[in-house]
């Protein structure tokens, strides 16, 4: 996005004077959407940063929490949505490697990635080639580094046909008093370290915070060609420097290069900072001006005293880490930037680093009314046949094929695995059993048709995948990912997800702690892709060995269901994907009922009661406990009248409502009373609903009529292999 | 009607990091000492066997796959196609 | 007490978890993370372990780069004075393309990279990576490469068959195509011994999966056990 | 002396089943109905630039590295290498 009119004008008032052309580049690339949040820092506000466990909130490259006394978690979220979208493979692959560095900018070792993933319709071979490309891209780049990806989340709509969401994120620990977070100070040198800068990526963010042009290789600029083993050279001599004390600060050099990371780095302490642009290494010839804003991958920036200089490059030598010492900082106040001894750049920090937020208008779309309305005269279907097409929706359909294409053991820290319960499972190795649970999710669906609504239950999906499993929540980051901020009815769409998810966070007491946005998801129509709230969440785990998995462990075990069920086919996959509708509402977000369900399915965990746990979501009940049945093989039997419900008065709205707030558990029949008790006690809705058998079959009945019965075999087949069947 | 056999190389466009090319040259090629080698560049090759009408029209087939199924992505890539001599 | 090198290079990354597997089988050992430029076989190490990753980003093959390293061309000395080396993984690919063992890898008969938990059988386990093996044994432990599929021409087969320890995949299990369900093959002595499948992931019965029994076990043990009372 | 541009070709040997060419063929090309194809292979394609008094000796001097570092493994590949036109 060039400059607009104002801002120049306000530049020139900033200097004094007219701007040199690299001074005008600096602030394009600092002032830039992606780098700035110059539309969406007011909002992002609201966002309850704070909480008891909060070590380093929004503010710096990732934020940390400590998930147990002295041992910190840095995570944080980031979107590749625009570079995907023309380079499917490296696009992908250099999100990864930037969330990365992000984490690794506080010392951190890295130890998990997530991958979330909205893709356009794989009968659209546009579409296709890019899902691929992007697979294939987290793929090889997260396997090379050496960090397992363990969790995801991937949803397939025609809207994302040519522009696809591409959320990754990365989860690092480390020793809370090994965090690297001194002060930078005057005097204290400046090194760039990694790969040769190149004219590759030049405005990368400025390419992300515009619409895509309708003739995608055009786009050149911000095309990179992804460096796995520089990044994993990367990791391995920060991880060294920062265990040996070596330096004072790291910081990513992503968008906006140099001139971001620098002013960002003096502007935050009070520096100023004298860069000699001519001693960088580079890969070709590139001017000043390409050099202070060029988004080459894989580099970062060291801030190291100076007396400590020789000992960070020995380390750098050992690996073999190419480097400059490019500048120092001062007490100034200005970045003053010079190519063989000429300033070619002189500018305040704070002023680059912090423009005006920009008050951005927002409209509601006149056609919501008819999205939020609730959907009458649903026609009559078979639900056998409703259940057969959800499993093998893609949206519900196994992503083995996506997931085994991922290295998701290395570290030997994976407890649960994907595909096997509703969070992923990290050991910690601090010497005992303790642990973290992982997930991100969004629901693009929910998020179009009603942006409040659809965003808090984003973050209520993701809180309950991580209570499954048997975790404490503790954190969240988010990623909305809007369309054009300049439309009224596409920054309304953004502004309406982050109140949802402010509203939600602070219902449920979790802190988002960091976050991303990413605006111009449009295709070259301009038509925004469904805006979609990504959420990210970790949890903590006293013993990993108590985790719970989704798969049902006996024969003869009793299921309950947790919550009640309600009439909100509204915005669901099975009124999508059986009737081709997407309106109707969505489900009600429940945060009292998330609270409470979460305390009892805690308990429950904790005293041992619970076999596994699977949450409800995307297909209602019946595709949740068919999950269950089929990743197990063992039988189950569900009757539909024992379901609690309020209102429902279709087979339909019981089987595949979305309601918020629900889970089954399996339990051994000799501890189902205590079960209840507690429920009562709690004051959550539980019945025993369902029983495991030792019959290889799905049956659901009403009362005595069996209304679906299916060979675990056959579904199986439909859940783990539509997937793989239309990639090829 | 001939059968021809049609090469189509696809490699990063010049001006664009080769980390494979690189990585060989600097880690392989120069380590060992091969030091006339003063550039190292790696493409993906594929060959065709093609039936057609004349060696041109071959060549055309081949081009109309490569930028209609997607096998390179002109975004990064250079695509150069020949007839096999 | 022993001392054990678990070499490293560019992109290497199963070494700490190789490191991390040895600790937790045995608390008698010393093993050390070595970096490729600092490995010197005259260092004393009693055995050597090349670990899975992606050696110098896997460019031009898989373990082709680092095969022709300074480190790795000491190894045929280690060979010559009955030093074990295991390589896993990446580190089977890098003693194939060395020549210490017979054979060739290709990309996986899917095309794609696959990670999962795989069943093996041992045959005619020898040598002080397999000494506490049984003939027959069936291991269980996690698969996670693009280029797997071992490769060796009916000739060799014939030659190592009824001599070499074996590791096969168990025929559903052979993902990737490897030539006669091939997934770890040794020198005739078992000195030398490659396995393409993660024994290091499958230690902690905490991370194996429901079905299965961590088998990676049973190689540390036995490598802890030959190196304190031989073979 | 001069500047040559040599081209070293590495591709699977006959007879070992190339997944990559498979998929390219079978799922992307056969699928479109371009069926005038008969066959495809894949192979990798090193160009190097290289200082030599000669285009024979640029030749050979390319084949040694080739065959010394193993540019090519001959169990599994064909190697054919030319000076580029
Ligand atoms: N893109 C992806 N990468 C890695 N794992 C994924 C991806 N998409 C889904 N998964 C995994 O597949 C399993 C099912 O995911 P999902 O359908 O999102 O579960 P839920 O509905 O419980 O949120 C989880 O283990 C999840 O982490
Ligand atoms: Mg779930």
């Amino acid at each position: 996005m060039p400059l607009s009119r104002e801002e120049i004008e306000e530049i020139k008032s900033i200097l004094s004077r007219e701007p040199t052309l690299e001074e005008l580049a600096m602030f394009e690339a600092q002032w830039s959407e992606h780098c700035s949040y110059k539309s969406s820092r007011r909002l992002l506000r609201l966002l309850p940063t704070a909480g008891r466990n909060v070590l380093i909130g929004p503010g710096r490259d990732a934020p940390a929490v400590e998930v147990f006394p002295g041992v910190a978690v840095v995570f944080k979220i980031e979107s590749h949505n625009h570079p995907s979208a023309v380079d499917p493979y490296n696009g992908a692959a250099t999100g990864i490697g930037g969330i990365v560095r992000d984490i690794l900018t506080l010392g951190a070792k890295p130890i998990a990635l997530l991958d979330m993933l909205y893709l356009g319709d794989l009968r659209d071979s546009r579409a296709k080639w890019l899902a691929k490309g992007i697979v294939k891209g987290i793929s090889d780049y997260g396997n090379r580094i050496g960090i397992p990806t363990v969790a995801g989340d991937t949803w397939f709509d025609s809207s994302f046909n040519t522009q696809p969401l591409v959320n990754v994120a990365c989860v690092g620990i480390a020793k809370t008093e090994e965090l690297v977070r001194d002060r930078p100070a005057p005097r204290d040198a400046i090194l760039v370290i990694g790969n040769p800068t190149g004219r590759d990526g030049l405005l990368g963010s400025s390419f992300a915070s515009k619409p895509l042009s309708d003739n995608p290789s055009e786009d050149i600029g911000a095309v990179q060609v992804a460096d796995p083993l520089m990044e994993k050279i990367l990791i391995d001599s920060i991880l060294e420097l920062a265990r040996k004390k070596l330096v004072k600060f790291v910081k990513d050099l992503g968008g906006g290069g140099l001139t971001t990371a620098v002013a960002e780095v003096a502007a935050d302490f009070d520096l100023g900072a004298e860069l000699r642009l001519d001693r960088l290494h580079l890969r070709t010839e590139l001017t000043p001006l390409e050099i202070l804003v060029s988004e080459s991958q894989e580099r970062m920036m060291l801030v190291v005293d100076k007396e400590k200089l020789a000992d960070v490059v020995a380390v750098l030598e050992k690996y073999d880490v190419p480097r400059s010492l490019i500048g120092f900082f001062d007490g100034s106040g200005r970045i003053k930037a010079y190519y063989e001894n000429k300033l070619v750049a002189d500018i305040p920090a704070k002023e680059l680093a912090k423009p005006r937020d920009i008050w951005r208008l927002s409209r509601p779309p006149v056609e919501l009314v008819k999205l939020l309305n609730p959907v009458s005269d649903i026609p009559v279907v078979s639900v056998a046949e409703a259940l057969d097409s959800l499993l093998s929706s893609p949206n519900i359909a196994s992503k083995k094929w996506i997931y085994e294409q991922y290295d998701h053991e290395v570290g030997i820290r994976t407890i649960l695995k994907p595909g096997f319960g509703d969070a992923a499972v990290l050991r910690l190795d601090t010497g005992d059993r303790r642990g973290i649970a992982v997930k991100g999710d969004a629901n693009p669906r929910y998020t179009a048709i009603d942006p409040f609504n659809g965003a808090a239950n984003s973050v209520a999906e993701c809180y309950r995948n991580l209570v499954a499993v048997g975790s404490t929540p503790v954190a969240f980051v988010d990623e909305p990912n809007a369309g054009n901020p300049e439309k009224l009815e596409h920054f309304w769409y953004f502004e309406m997800m982050v109140k949802g998810i402010a509203w939600m966070t602070n219902e449920l007491g979790i802190p988002v702690v960091g976050g991303k946005v990413s605006f111009y998801n449009e295709d070259y129509r301009g038509r925004q892709v469904k805006p979609t709230a990504t959420i990210v969440g970790v949890g903590a785990i006293e013993d990993v060995g108590r985790v719970k998995s989704i798969d049902l462990k006996h024969e003869g075990s009793t299921i309950l269901v947790v919550g009640t069920t309600y009439p909100e086919l509204g915005g669901t996959e099975y009124l999508a994907r059986v009737h081709g509708i997407e309106a109707g509402g969505v489900p009600t977000p429940r945060p009292s009922s998330e609270l409470r369900n979460a305390s009892y399915i805690a308990k429950l965990i904790d005293d041992e009661i619970a076999l596994s746990v699977h949450d409800i979501g995307l297909g209602g009940l019946a595709v949740a406990i068919a999950e269950m049945a089929v990743l197990s093989d063992i039988g189950v039997e569900i009757d539909i009248e024992k379901i609690p419900h309020r209102g429902c008065s279709r087979l339909d709205e019981i089987l595949f409502s979305e309601t918020q707030a629900r889970y089954f558990i399996e339990v051994k029949p000799e501890r189902v009373e205590k079960a209840l008790e507690l429920a009562s006690a709690l004051g959550t809705t539980a019945a025993v609903v369902a029983k495991t058998t030792g019959r290889k079959f799905y049956t659901v009945k009403l009362g005595s009529i069996t209304v679906i019965e299916k060979h675990l075999d056959y579904l199986r087949e439909l859940h783990e292999e539509s997937l793989r069947k239309t990639m090829v | 009607m001939g059968l021809y056999r049609v090469v189509a190389v696809v490699s990063y466009r010049r001006g664009l990091k080769d980390p494979e090319a690189e990585t060989i040259y600097r880690d392989l090629i120069l380590r060992h000492g091969y030091s006339a080698v003063k550039e190292v560049r790696v493409g993906k090759q594929f060959t065709l066997l093609v039936e057609a009408e004349s060696p041109e029209r071959a060549v055309n087939y081949v081009k109309e796959i490569c930028d209609k199924l997607m096998i390179y992505n002109p975004v990064i890539h250079e695509l150069y196609v020949t007839i096999h001599a | 007490m022993p001392k054990i090198a678990i070499l490293k290079f560019p992109g290497t990354n199963c070494d700490e978890d190789v490191l991390k597997s040895l600790r937790e089988v045995g608390r008698e050992v010393r093993a050390e993370i070595v970096w490729h430029k600092d490995f010197r076989l005259a260092d004393g190490w009693d055995a050597v372990i090349v670990p899975g990753g992606f050696s110098y980003g896997d460019w031009l093959r898989a373990g082709a780069i680092a095969a022709r390293s300074r480190a790795v061309l000491e190894l045929p000395e280690a060979a010559i004075k009955s030093v074990p080396v295991l390589g896993i993984c990446n580190g089977f690919q890098i003693l194939v393309e060395a020549g210490l063992l017979r054979g060739a890898f290709l990309p996986n008969e899917s095309g794609r990279f696959i990670c999962r938990w795989v069943r093996l059988r041992v045959d005619n386990p020898k040598g002080p990576w397999l000494s506490l093996a049984k003939n027959g044994d069936e291991l269980h432990m996690p698969i996670a490469h693009g280029e797997g599929r071992y490769y060796i021409e009916e000739s060799d087969y014939k030659s190592i068959t009824s001599s070499s320890p074996l590791i096969r995949y168990l025929p559903n299990d052979n993902l990737n195509g490897s030539s006669y369900d091939i997934a770890g093959v040794g020198t005739e002595d078992g000195y030398v011994l490659g396995v393409m499948p993660h024994p290091e992931r499958a230690v902690n019965p905490l991370l194996t999966p429901r079905g299965f029994k961590p088998g990676g076990e049973v190689i540390f043990r036995s490598i802890l056990y030959s190196l304190k009372s031989g073979w």
